[in-house]
């Protein structure tokens, strides 16, 4: 196996543990985190295929990461403090039990 | 592969699995440092020193950290005896089983996967600077307006409901002064 | 200006660090062990009991009245009362403690057990240095350890000891004057009852 | 001779290798390269701890008018070595309903990245063991670790002080950790470079009137090493910003429930992270291990750098034997409302004098925007303030 494949199955690995917590847990932070994990998933693989590209003096990989941790970084504030602001509300982050839009 | 790589590999998704699993939010919190951490560590054998490390002061400095306050701000640090996976686990098995599978298959089948470690690029800070401040400099831009939008947001929204109201009612009878500026008299007359 | 303050305090401690190494006068510190700053008038650390004379055991002033005991707030006092009597300073029969224990780890020196005792035989003691590796036993001092002669008292507290003195003294006379008193009357009852034998009439009633 | 001296530990450390290189395989000689760097490190900072405790409680002690600690040795220089015998030598407690795991684990990572930060430190010239492109960035992101370090202390300890302290140091080194990077940013700026070297390197050179050509002598520069300092001091929870341990309220914040070596660890970690900023703030602002003065630069660069690294530490004691205690909300209230806006003023002087160029003009310039708003600023902060002795309405 060559190492790209190696990143690539790792960044595979990562993504289907992230999509699995978010997926199957109750509290609203792991699911949070289970996203953050998804998202760090696809920049490993950003870096790895820049890093075996064929133009790696583009930085296009580097720079689609770059962005993408601002970005995730502000989707952590958001989102934390959404959670927050319903664990005020419903006095839980249990994400079974917020369920009023329910029909 | 190296024997660095395996290592690092098998931390990451080890302690990934374990930020899942764990019942513990916190325990899950730090674990998911872990995670962060070996990502930096591959980012660094990718030769992406400044992703890497940006990873770092990012991830484990500001992300863990963020997700840490908010399970202590949620009462999450004790253990609780309630199921820990949700209702719907099993479908959410199946979904991320077939996730896994198409992405494995589709990696083992490409032909991007023969290609060999070419030599190592060129990607200095002043390069990605540059490249920051002349080719990408709108996204720059746009990410800087949207982390301003992002702190607003998330004081606004994580704002308890009667300081905004305070805050909307002092407004109102004077402009221009806020809560910070207007303490609550303190009992004893001490000025700081 | 902001920080104007905190150059000023800065200055100060400057001038505090210099002029610790210029002039000896302005440590405020004794070295210890080689020096002790001496001890205020009223200075007190842990109880202990008077005894009178020279023997210490024959000459203690406490009767076991177990007035202390009860009163111990922290409860740090254990005395057994003794089977039979010797004679106090006042040559009245009296008990005294079989056992007189004090855990000096629970004391809190509050000095209650000195106000309520009657009979002056309890009092503060200055000593300090009272550090134990015995971590348990050590620290529970019985009798022959509590017991100091008067004259330390007077050493340590002369004007609280010179009062103790007085009252004691007063005790003593009062005691003296009474004996004195019955001696009489019963002289006089003797003389009396003599006088009716030889008179064979009725004696008013003695006072 | 002079060179010789200068550089004798590089040198050491060639002819080393040189020698091992005839016993050792080829394939481990990088190892040992790298092992020969290191060894320095872990060596002198620790026995610079060590020294510096024993300066720290004797220069607090004269402050205060006491001797300090003045029996274990000459003049008492030994007592370090009785406080790391007696760490060593007492029980480890370790609370019942502490997370076994997670208590074990934050001081060993506290420790590591205080240890990992001298890496890209210039010590002397060509003394650096890690010579990397980012160096400032993984100064920063190894330093961001001990953040979660503190917390894991805290929580794992399961004591509400311990928490309390950590959520404290956590929230304290958060938000003064954006205005120590921004004033570290005008540095930056003026560099064009993150890597230590090249900023050091920068700063060579003598003004015309014999001032060396260090950045602490320009407006920006002044107020960055100011600004600087006083984060710094609240990273290092030191006095006046100790509230994480602020023993009156909290004890002793989140290391409270540690004893024995892992308390030496947490003592350890603190004040290597203290000589790690003093370092970065030599190697920004002070010119590295450049002589203040062209005379003097016949005195081996290495002696430089740690005569001025003393120098730093003394006015943190100095500073520490001061200052009051802030109280939480004055700490933020200053981190949020004067470093920060500082910090922001201090980029735009920094940028004026990149662009203005050469001359009086941009003196003026950047010396009129950094005192004018710090003027400003005072005043906007005082306004609302009326300073008074305190009064205790009640009691009197």
């Amino acid at each position: 196996m060559t190492p790209l494949a190696g990143y690539l199955i790792l960044s595979a690995f990562l993504f289907a543990i992230g999509l699995a917590g978010a997926l199957t847990r109750r509290n609203a932070i792991i699911v949070l985190i289970g996203i953050e994990l998804m998202l760090n998933a696809a920049n490993l693989n950003f870096i790895a295929f820049w890093r075996f590209g064929e133009h790696p003096e583009a930085l296009t990989g580097i720079m689609f990461v770059i962005f993408s941790i601002g970005v995730a970084a502000a989707e952590a504030a958001v989102g934390l403090a959404l959670i927050i602001a319903i664990y005020r509300h419903y006095k839980t982050t249990n994400l079974d039990e917020v369920d009023s839009m329910k029909g | 592969m190296g024997i660095t790589f395996t290592i690092i590999a098998g931390l990451t998704i080890a302690a990934a699995v374990a930020a899942m699993t764990l019942r513990n939010l916190i325990h899950c919190a730090l674990a998911v440092a872990v995670t962060f951490a070996g990502l930096a560590a591959a980012y660094l054998q990718l030769d992406a020193q400044f992703v890497g490390f940006a990873q770092i002061l990012v991830y484990i400095g500001a992300v863990s950290i963020l997700i840490v306050f908010a399970v202590l701000l949620t009462r999450g640090g004790e253990p609780s005896q309630e199921k820990v996976f949700s209702a719907a686990s099993v479908t959410g098995i199946g979904v991320t089983l077939a996730v896994l599978g198409v992405l494995t298959w589709a990696i083992t089948k490409s032909a991007v996967i023969q290609r060999d470690l070419p030599p190592q690029p060129e990607a200095t800070v002043k390069q990605i600077g540059d490249a920051l401040m002349t080719k990408y400099v709108l996204p720059l831009e746009v990410i800087g307006l949207l982390l301003t939008a992002a702190l607003i947001g998330a004081v606004i929204i994580a704002m308890r409901d009667d300081v905004a109201a305070d805050v909307r009612r002092r407004n109102k009878n004077s402009p221009g002064a806020s809560v910070a500026e207007n303490p609550p008299p303190h009992v004893g007359g001490y000025n700081n | 200006m902001l920080g104007e303050g905190i150059i000023k305090g800065m200055a100060e401690t400057a001038r505090n660090f210099l002029g610790s190494y210029v002039s000896d006068e302005r440590l405020t510190t004794v070295q210890y062990p080689e020096e002790r700053s001496p001890q205020i008038e009223n200075a007190r650390q842990f109880p202990f009991l008077v005894f009178d004379g020279n023997d210490p055991m024959a000459g203690l002033r406490c009767v076991a009245c177990q007035i202390c005991e009860k009163e111990c707030p922290p409860k740090c006092i254990y005395i057994v009362k003794s089977k039979d009597k010797k004679p106090d300073y006042k040559g009245q029969l009296q008990l005294y403690p079989a056992t007189f224990d004090i855990d000096l780890s629970v004391c809190m020196s509050c000095q209650i057990c000195v106000e309520v005792c009657p009979f002056e035989s309890i009092k503060m003691d200055t000593e300090y240095e009272l550090s134990t590796a015995d971590r348990f036993g050590g620290l529970l001092v019985n009798k022959h350890r509590l017991a100091k002669s008067n004259d330390h008292y007077r050493k340590i507290h002369p004007k609280d000891a010179a009062d103790s003195d007085a009252a004691l003294a007063m005790e003593v006379a009062k005691t003296q004057a009474k004996a004195r008193a019955a001696a009489e009357a019963e002289a006089k009852a003797a003389a009396e009852a003599k006088a009716k034998t030889t008179a064979a009439q009725p004696a008013p009633q003695s006072p | 001779m002079i060179n010789g001296l200068d550089q004798i530990f590089v040198t050491l450390k060639y002819w080393l290798v040189g020698q091992l290189a005839n016993v050792l395989p080829a394939s481990l000689l990088p190892l040992v390269s790298v092992l020969l760097s290191l060894v320095p490190i872990l060596v002198v900072f620790p026995a610079l701890f060590a020294i510096t405790t024993v300066l720290e409680r004797k220069g607090l002690g004269r402050i205060q008018n006491r001797y300090g600690p003045n029996r274990v040795g000459p003049f008492g220089f030994l007592q370090f070595a009785a406080d790391g015998i007696k760490a060593i030598i007492k029980e480890d407690v370790v609370p019942r309903a502490a997370d076994k795991v997670i208590h074990f684990l934050a001081p060993v990572v506290l420790v590591v990245p205080a240890f990992l930060v001298y890496s890209v430190l210039p010590v002397g010239r060509n003394m650096v063991a890690m010579d990397i492109d980012a160096g400032l960035l993984f100064f920063f992101a190894v330093g961001a670790a001990s953040e979660l370090a503190v917390f894991m202390a805290g929580w794992s300890s399961r004591n509400k002080y311990s928490l309390l302290g950590a959520m404290r140091a956590v929230a304290q080194m958060v938000s003064y950790e954006i205005p120590l990077i921004l004033s570290t940013v005008t540095v930056v700026m003026i560099v064009g470079s993150l890597s230590t070297v090249d900023i050091v390197a920068k700063q060579s050179g003598y003004h015309a009137i014999g001032l060396p050509n260090w950045f602490v002598f320009t407006p920006w520069g002044f107020a960055g090493f100011i600004l600087f300092l006083i984060s710094a001091n609240a990273e290092a929870n030191r006095s006046p910003f100790d509230m994480p341990e602020g023993e009156s309220e909290i004890i002793a914040g989140y290391f409270i429930e540690y004893s024995g070596f892992k308390f030496a660890l947490f003592f350890l970690a603190e004040y290597l992270g203290l000589f790690a900023v003093s370092g970065l703030a030599i190697t920004l602002f002070l010119g590295g291990w450049h002589a203040p003065l062209a005379a003097l630069e016949f005195i081996p660069s290495w002696v430089w750098f740690f005569a001025k690294l003393l120098g730093l530490i003394g006015l943190f004691i100095w500073t520490r034997g001061t200052l009051p205690r802030l109280r939480v909300d004055q700490l933020m209230n200053f981190a949020w409302k004067f470093m920060l806006p500082m910090a922001l003023i201090n980029l735009l002087a920094a940028a004026c004098w990149h662009l203005i160029g050469a001359g009086a003009t941009r003196w003026i310039v950047c010396t009129l925007l950094v005192v004018g708003f710090y003027v400003l600023l005072g005043r906007g902060l005082m306004a609302g303030k009326k300073l008074a002795k305190r009064v205790y309405r009640y009691a009197n």
